[in-house]
């Protein structure tokens, strides 16, 4: 079964590599992600004021898209990468779906569109490897088993919050780990999985942001993770840039590789997965130091 | 039709709605004043005929209001009372009356909000349904 | 320092209140979302004080950078007992003031272009923008 | 002695009650030697001239059989009921509407519609419809008007008493007419036929209702000896009048109900609902969920044929509404 | 008088409740409306007409106006039914010709529009002056009782009634569903506020319990079905098979101490282990040993038997079956306890993911004295010693969004309790309590509360922890300190959680078996929440204990006491008098069609054939006493033989007509 995608603006620039990655592992699995024909911005943070329905318009738009698109693919099903776009994609549909006044008024609004029936259904890519597909198919296609990788899977908060769109235990989620662990890979539980990374305050409180990384990554390496994982490119990106200042200040005294899910998978699932490797020395070395893939 | 207001004739059963009705009276919850109360003993108590009667005298709508399946009083008087109101609403449908003008409604005695949400709910239905086409002055 | 209660502090609670759409009272002060900010300690006051002022009616609280800080990561809303969107209360404060054309970022300024723009994510800086500029 | 003056008369029904008179057979012959019968549409043929120029009252007994359908019916009615000292409902059309009354379940222009248009063998290109008047050479002939809803008897007028039956059986005719022509009168409204319902007569074997499922009855052979409701068959027989003779049951068929009510209850349909309803796998009650219930209940096909089949004008609703 | 005669005299008294009425209804306007209708011979309104003066006013104004039928339009039925039907019988009117319309709960209090809550007030008195016109007058019906009581759950407040009634001198039975009694103050260290030994001062009652002639301790039972009413319940108790024969067994301990099989006591909640043979504690009463099937070699696998070769008496009985007894009794103690809420539920504390994050009642084990651990506080993690502990409050109380919304109202002064006891046993120790408020509402509390505090020091910090998660062998405990307003983090190496308590697991069964209401939170229902606190909607059912609501020891055994004297006071008289408002089977109307029959829940009818004047008459027959009077079997009646008593179907056709008017 083929899926409407809706990449994001995030995923076509600095979050690049982890698209590429998962069109393709997608491929490996046996479906494809159909990238929506034309495509808004997903509004970038949900408006949560109960009184602006501008906000939610570009968002509305992406929704039709998708509806027109399930039409032709048979699907209600609409998959995202970018878990920013997850969330305010699927905030701004429930939002119709709780409240049918407000779909009735957007619709009266975007006049020239045809109307939002308010039945699409927004997943992360992470619920369609883990529902649709299922870690144990994911385990009968691994190639490059991860057996001596030890891996942090990372979540942040905008898969899991509010509870209202969660996929997986608000606290405790296991999701991610369940997939790592098909792939081979030794999973460590982090507890501050699902805590933030201090998001878009890089660009205007950088502090903050070296604060929530240096709590994650702490705990991490206490651990002995090899490699942390993550579904979205602004944790990917906060992690990686805060470890380098906080390795200068002498904070942490390593940095911790910070890749995306679907890097990860990409290499497990590849037959020429070592190829790949060539890219993730990091990881080439562990595995090497340890024996091997 | 403006200003039409639906006649409601609630049977309410002692033990659970009646008291989740004295319960939303309690908290001072404020609904509307369609629906009036008649209190039985238990929903089993409420007749197909005195559903008939209301609706031949002009009734907008009836309301049963019972306890929880499993929480009956009496033990099992509301499974009677559910087998007969669906075996109603399949007449009344026949008759060309509109099913939700006949609602049976679980509303045990600490559901005093539940009580005012259903005849809100029912009152407004009713409302858009507009005036029983049963009455007298046919 | 003499708190009284004023008009223009009632009103605060009123808009905030609409903006948000969430019931102020319900708060017990408990704290646990300033417990959980991943951010509290660039805030000039806990997010709890913060709700509490609003409570009060208190307009000092729109003088605090707490809601800016703010990152609306939703932690403080799904542990809040009480069931309070505190990130939506925050959202409100920060509407008070966007409204009034008070933004908090500029990001007209030169750094924020240059600097940023080439390797930080969209979402970040879209996020930013839309968190602090009207 | 004077001869007692009796009266018959035919409203809207199938006919079967004016024959039921003579069910009674050589009994006939008492009744006349006992009664002059001023009008009997079967057998004599008396003008509604004549009738209206009686003197009030001059009917001592006057039977009157079918529902009230047309304004002809109506007029009728009231010409009898001024005419006659006893004015009784003669079978079910009469007393509950019968069979014609299931009519209310249309309206006059469905029914038209139907019979005049619609009928698969039916030509009328001009969609011609009745019409309560029209011009013919020799002038303006009116006909009745047909009515939307099927009345009772006693809708229209004031009735002394019921025959009750579709139609009466030869026993309550012979009953009935013993107790007029003796003048040994039961309280006015009396319905001429036993007070209990027809179980108590019907000698099948009853043992605890646990009706698992509804059968129609071609879907089952009944057993002859055991209770139909028992079976699963719907039987009318608990919320039925007795006095019949159950000559249904004795010919392995449930009743449906002709005798019509019983004197405590207000709406035989509602009641009959309300008893199967209650007993409908009253064993595993607490197992069914409401789905369950319902596809229970969706065995009852046609509430309104089934437990309404005699009395639906006579029935709290009376008659479908149509918009 | 003869009250049943065709042309009633009803009497109408409006009440004002002060303004609770009158504020949105016009009772002036009711009264005069009412005093049109026919039939009614007085109608009036007076301010309270509960008071005694509106009471009296009520019988002045029956005998002047020679009134034989009363109808009060006041509040709920529920509340006055009882109070006005006693007055108009003191006036000489028979109490079932008095009805209240309820013109508070159901009108004033939920309508704002004076005007329609004004129309709705007079309809429904109407209604019920129409019920009144055909009221009969009625005597109540008398029943024999059973004077014995069945009390469910054996902990403190289920000892407590069964010794209380037996003390009255009537046979109890004691239905413990574990193999012990004692509950779960069985567990506890020390009491708060005065902190003597638990088990010290429960014991002894355990063991008067037991050795009460008057008593039956029926434990590792649990009830299986109850049928019957008020007087008359006919209780099935299930006895679970124990394997062991009790009345062989000496309790010597052979068994278990050589058992191999080992799990996790429930008794020690998992500190320490138990064989599957096994006595859950050493005070156990009784104390006799029972087999754990799921646990058991040989019930597993088939092998083993060693109790069976060790038990020199041969008490060991691996065939046991389950058995059934029923018993007749006259009233039921409900006194199920509570059970706390599952750490499980607290992911975002680590509940049970962690071992250092434990819950109260484990913390209790660990303090013990008879604990696995001799009262030493330990890490279960390691087994090493405890310096910094962390208390927290609520832990899934007042938690209205994915908990539970109520307080648990024990859990202040518990935690109170383990942060003194600790400082007791850990002198250089830190305890940090991290509450919402504190509070002490009881006998000597809140200067136990003090005590914590100012003579040991435990720190409370005014804050609700957000998160607790493992760093190295220490816990880490994100808090808040809200009067400073800054965010606390402490690495502890014991986190104790308050956990919320909610009722037992099974109260759900046994309420629909008892046919007895819950709340919302799953608590027994009481009749009234002030005036009836330990009596069930269910006349003959009566509560105790914290399966009502939270409670702590005291609270339960002077609500064991109440219940036990409810008991007490019913078993006085000799008959119960029932309220006569049940089914009436018309003989010369029902054709025996048998419909009631089948769907009767008491089985309160049944067929009689008699044979009349030649003729067999089928009819149904029925039996008063079972007659709840619910009204399924007149509803079903499809010849209109069963009626109501005051509650006809053409009286029912009248209400609905001036309703409808």
């Amino acid at each position: 079964m083929d899926y409407p995608y809706y990449p994001g603006c995030t995923l076509k620039t600095t979050g690049k590599k982890d698209e590429e990655a998962a069109l393709e592992v997608a491929k490996l699995l046996g479906f494809e992600l159909k990238e929506l024909p034309t495509w808004t911005c997903c509004g970038v943070v949900y408006n949560l004021t109960s009184d602006v329905m501008a906000d939610h318009l570009s968002a509305t738009r992406t929704l039709i898209r998708a509806q027109e698109m399930g039409r032709e693919l048979k699907t209600n099903k609409l998959v995202t990468l970018c878990s920013m776009c997850y969330n305010v994609l699927k905030q701004v549909n429930l939002m119709y779906k709780n409240n049918p006044d407000k779909l009735k008024n957007i619709n009266l609004f975007l006049d020239t569109e045809e109307d939002y029936l308010g039945d699409i259904e927004i997943m992360h890519f992470l619920e369609v490897l883990y529902n649709d597909i299922g870690p144990e198919k994911i385990k009968e296609k691994v190639k490059t088993s991860l057996k001596n990788l030890k891996v942090d899977p990372y979540y942040g908060c905008m898969l899991l919050r509010p509870k209202t769109i969660a996929f997986d235990d608000q606290d405790s989620p296991h999701i991610m780990g369940d997939i790592l662990s098909a792939l081979g890979a030794t999973v460590i539980e982090n507890p501050m999985t699902v805590e933030c990374c201090g998001a878009h305050q890089i660009i205007t409180n950088k502090g903050a942001v070296l604060d929530c990384v240096e709590r994650i990554v702490s705990i991490s390496q206490k651990k002995g993770a090899d490699v942390i994982v993550t579904p979205c490119p602004l944790c990917q990106y906060n992690l990686t840039t805060a470890q380098k200042t906080l390795f200068e200040k002498g904070k942490i005294n390593r940095k911790t590789p910070v890749i995306y899910l679907s890097e990860l998978m990409k290499i497990s699932l590849t037959e020429s997965g070592q190829d790949y490797l060539k890219d993730y020395n990091f990881i080439k070395d562990k595995l090497d130091e340890r024996g091997g893939l | 039709m403006e200003n039409y207001e639906p006649k409601i004739i609630a049977f309410l059963c002692k033990w659970c709605t009646y008291a989740g009705a004295d319960l939303a009276g309690v908290s001072r919850l404020k609904f509307s004043p369609n629906a009036i109360p008649i209190r039985v003993m238990c929903s089993g108590r409420v007749d197909p005929s005195f559903i008939l009667d209301a609706f031949s005298k002009g009734a907008d709508g009836v309301l049963v209001g019972g306890c929880h399946p499993g929480d009956c009083h009496y033990a099992q008087g509301n499974y009677k009372t559910l087998r007969r109101v669906k075996l109603l609403k399949a007449l009344i449908k026949e008759m060309g009356l509109e099913e939700e003008r006949l609602r049976l409604e679980w509303i045990s005695a600490s559901e005093g909000n539940k009580f005012k949400e259903v005849v809100n709910d029912m009152t407004i239905k009713l409302k858009e349904l507009g005036p029983s086409p049963l009455k007298k002055e046919e | 320092m003499v708190f009284t209660v004023s008009e223009k502090g009632l009103e605060l609670r009123k808009t905030v209140e609409e903006i948000s759409g969430e019931n102020i009272f319900k708060c017990y002060q408990c704290g646990k979302c300033s417990a959980t900010c991943p951010v509290v300690d660039s805030m000039d006051m806990a997010p709890n004080k913060v709700i509490r002022l609003v409570q009060t009616g208190d307009v000092e609280v729109l003088n605090q950078n707490t809601f800016w800080v703010c990152a609306a990561c939703f932690t403080c809303s799904a542990r809040c007992p009480r069931s309070v969107d505190i990130a939506k209360i925050m959202e409100g404060l920060r509407n008070v003031k966007l409204r009034n054309k008070q933004d908090f970022i500029n990001i007209y300024s030169k750094e924020f272009i240059e600097k940023l723009i080439e390797e930080i994510p969209q979402m970040a800086i879209v996020s930013a923008i839309k968190k602090g500029v009207w | 002695m004077t001869k007692a003056n009796i009266a018959f008369y035919w409203a809207s029904s199938c006919g079967g009650c004016e024959i039921a008179v003579l069910d009674i057979n050589e009994k006939i012959l008492d009744v006349i030697e006992k009664a002059n019968i001023l009008m009997w549409p079967v057998a004599m043929d008396t003008k509604y001239e004549d009738l209206k120029k009686m003197k009030d009252k001059s009917i001592d007994v006057c039977f009157f059989n079918g529902a009230i359908r047309t304004s002809e019916n109506e007029e009728l009615a009231k010409i009898l009921r001024e005419k006659s000292k006893i004015l009784v409902a003669f079978g079910s059309c009469a007393h509950e509407g019968c069979i014609p009354a299931l009519a209310n379940l249309f309206n006059k222009k469905l029914i038209f519609d139907r019979a005049y248009k619609e009928t698969e063998t039916t030509m009328n290109n001009e969609d011609t419809l009745p019409q309560t008047s029209f011009m013919t050479k020799e002038g303006e002939v009116h006909i009745p008007e047909f009515y939307d809803t099927v009345k009772t008897l006693d809708q229209v007028v004031d009735v002394d008493y019921y025959l009750p039956g579709c139609p009466p059986t030869p026993n309550i005719v012979e009953d009935a007419f013993n107790k007029f022509l003796s003048g040994d009168l039961p309280p006015k409204g009396t319905v001429m036929a036993p007070v209990k319902a027809l179980c108590d007569e019907c000698p099948r074997k009853k043992k605890d209702k646990m009706i698992d499922t509804i059968y129609r009855v071609y879907e089952k052979e009944a057993d002859p000896e055991k209770c139909f409701l028992d079976q699963g068959i719907i039987c009318m027989g608990p919320a039925t009048r007795s006095g019949c003779g159950h000559q249904c049951i004795k010919g392995n068929m449930p009743c449906t109900g002709c005798f019509g009510k019983t004197p405590e209850v207000t709406d035989q349909g509602a009641k009959m609902i309300s008893a199967l309803a209650s007993v409908l796998a009253v064993e595993k009650e607490l197992e069914l969920d409401e789905k369950k219930v319902e596809d229970l209940i969706s065995k009852i096909k046609d509430p309104v044929g089934t437990f309404y089949r005699y009395s639906l004008a006579s029935s709290f609703i009376k008659r479908k509404v149509i918009k | 008088m003869d009250s049943n005669s065709s042309s009633p005299r009803v009497g109408v008294f409006v009440c004002h409740c002060g303004s609770n009425i009158a504020g949105t209804v016009d009772v002036e306007k009711v009264a005069q409306e009412i005093s049109k209708m026919e039939g009614v011979a007085y109608a009036g309104t007076y301010i309270y007409m509960c008071s005694d003066p509106g009471q009296k006013l009520m019988r002045e104004t029956i005998e002047k106006e020679k009134l034989d039928r009363v109808v009060v339009a006041a509040c709920s039925p529920t509340l006055h039914e009882k109070t006005f039907q006693i007055n108009s019988k003191n006036a000489g009117l028979n109490p079932y010709q008095c009805e209240i319309a309820n013109i508070r709960e159901h009108c004033s209090w939920v309508h704002e529009d004076n005007k329609k809550a004004t129309e709705k007030a007079i309809k429904i008195t109407k209604s019920i002056v129409e019920k009144v016109k055909e009221d009969k007058s009625l005597t109540d019906i008398e029943v024999p009782i059973t004077k014995k009581a069945i009390v469910i759950g054996g902990g403190v407040s289920g000892i407590q009634a069964a010794l209380d009634i037996a003390n009255g001198g009537y046979k109890t039975y004691l239905i413990e569903k574990d193999s012990s009694i004692g509950g779960k103050m069985a567990k506890l260290s020390e009491t708060f506020p005065t902190l003597d030994c638990s088990q010290c001062i429960l014991t002894p009652k355990m063991v008067e319990a037991s050795n009460h002639p008057n008593i039956e301790l029926m434990t590792y039972s649990e009830v299986e079905s109850v049928s019957g009413y008020v007087g008359n319940f006919k209780v099935k108790i299930k006895k679970k098979p124990t394997s062991v024969n009790w009345d062989l067994c000496t309790g010597c301990g052979d068994c278990y101490n050589k058992c191999p099989a080992k799990v996790p006591s429930e008794f020690q909640e998992g500190l320490s282990k138990r064989a599957a043979i096994y006595i859950p504690f050493p005070q156990a009463v009784p104390n006799k040993p029972v087999i754990d099937r799921e646990n058991c070699l040989y019930y597993q696998k088939g092998i083993c038997k060693i109790c069976e070769k060790v038990c020199k008496i041969g008490a060991i009985d691996f065939d046991m079956k389950e058995d059934i007894v029923e018993i007749d009794t006259g009233a039921i103690v409900v006194a199920t306890g509570y059970r706390e809420y599952p750490l499980e539920n607290l992911t975002e504390y680590g509940g049970g993911k962690y071992p250092n994050v434990i819950s109260g009642l484990k913390f209790e084990r660990l303090l013990s004295a008879s604990g696995p651990t001799g009262g030493q506080i330990i890490r279960p993690s390691d087994g090493k010693s405890v310096k910094d502990i962390v208390f927290v409050q609520c832990a899934g109380s007042r938690d209205i969004e994915e908990h539970k919304p109520y307080c648990s109202k024990i859990c202040c002064m518990y935690t109170a309790k383990h942060a003194m006891l600790f400082k007791h046993k850990v002198h250089d120790g830190n305890a940090y309590v991290f509450y919402i408020d504190v509070r002490t509402a009881g006998k000597d509390y809140e200067e136990f509360y003090y005590r914590t505090t100012e003579e040991d020091h435990a720190l409370y910090t005014r804050g609700k922890v957000s998160k607790i998660f493992e760093d190295g062998e220490k816990v880490v405990v994100w808090g808040v300190d809200t009067l400073t307003g800054k965010k606390v983090e402490i690495k502890a190496d014991l986190a104790v959680l308050a956990m919320a308590i909610e009722p037992s697991v099974g109260i759900k069964e046994l309420q629909q078996k008892l046919k007895i209401s819950i709340d919302e939170n799953g608590f027994l229902k009481e009749a009234h929440p002030k005036l009836r606190p330990v009596e069930s909607m269910t006349s003959g059912i009566f509560f105790a204990g914290a399966a009502q609501g939270p409670k702590d020891i005291p609270e339960s055994v002077s609500q064991a006491g109440a219940a036990a004297s409810k008991v007490l006071s019913m078993f006085s008289s000799n008959m119960l008098h029932k309220e006569p408002l049940i089914c009436e089977i018309d003989e010369d109307v029902c054709s025996g069609c048998g419909v009631c029959i089948a769907l009767c829940p008491y089985k309160a009818l049944e067929a009689e054939i008699t044979t009349k004047e030649g003729k067999e008459v089928k009819r149904s027959k029925l039996n008063e006493a079972l007659c709840q009077g619910c009204g399924t079997c007149s509803s079903a009646c499809p010849s209109g033989a069963a009626t109501m008593r005051n509650d006809e179907t053409k009286n029912m056709f009248k209400m609905i007509e001036v309703i409808l008017e």
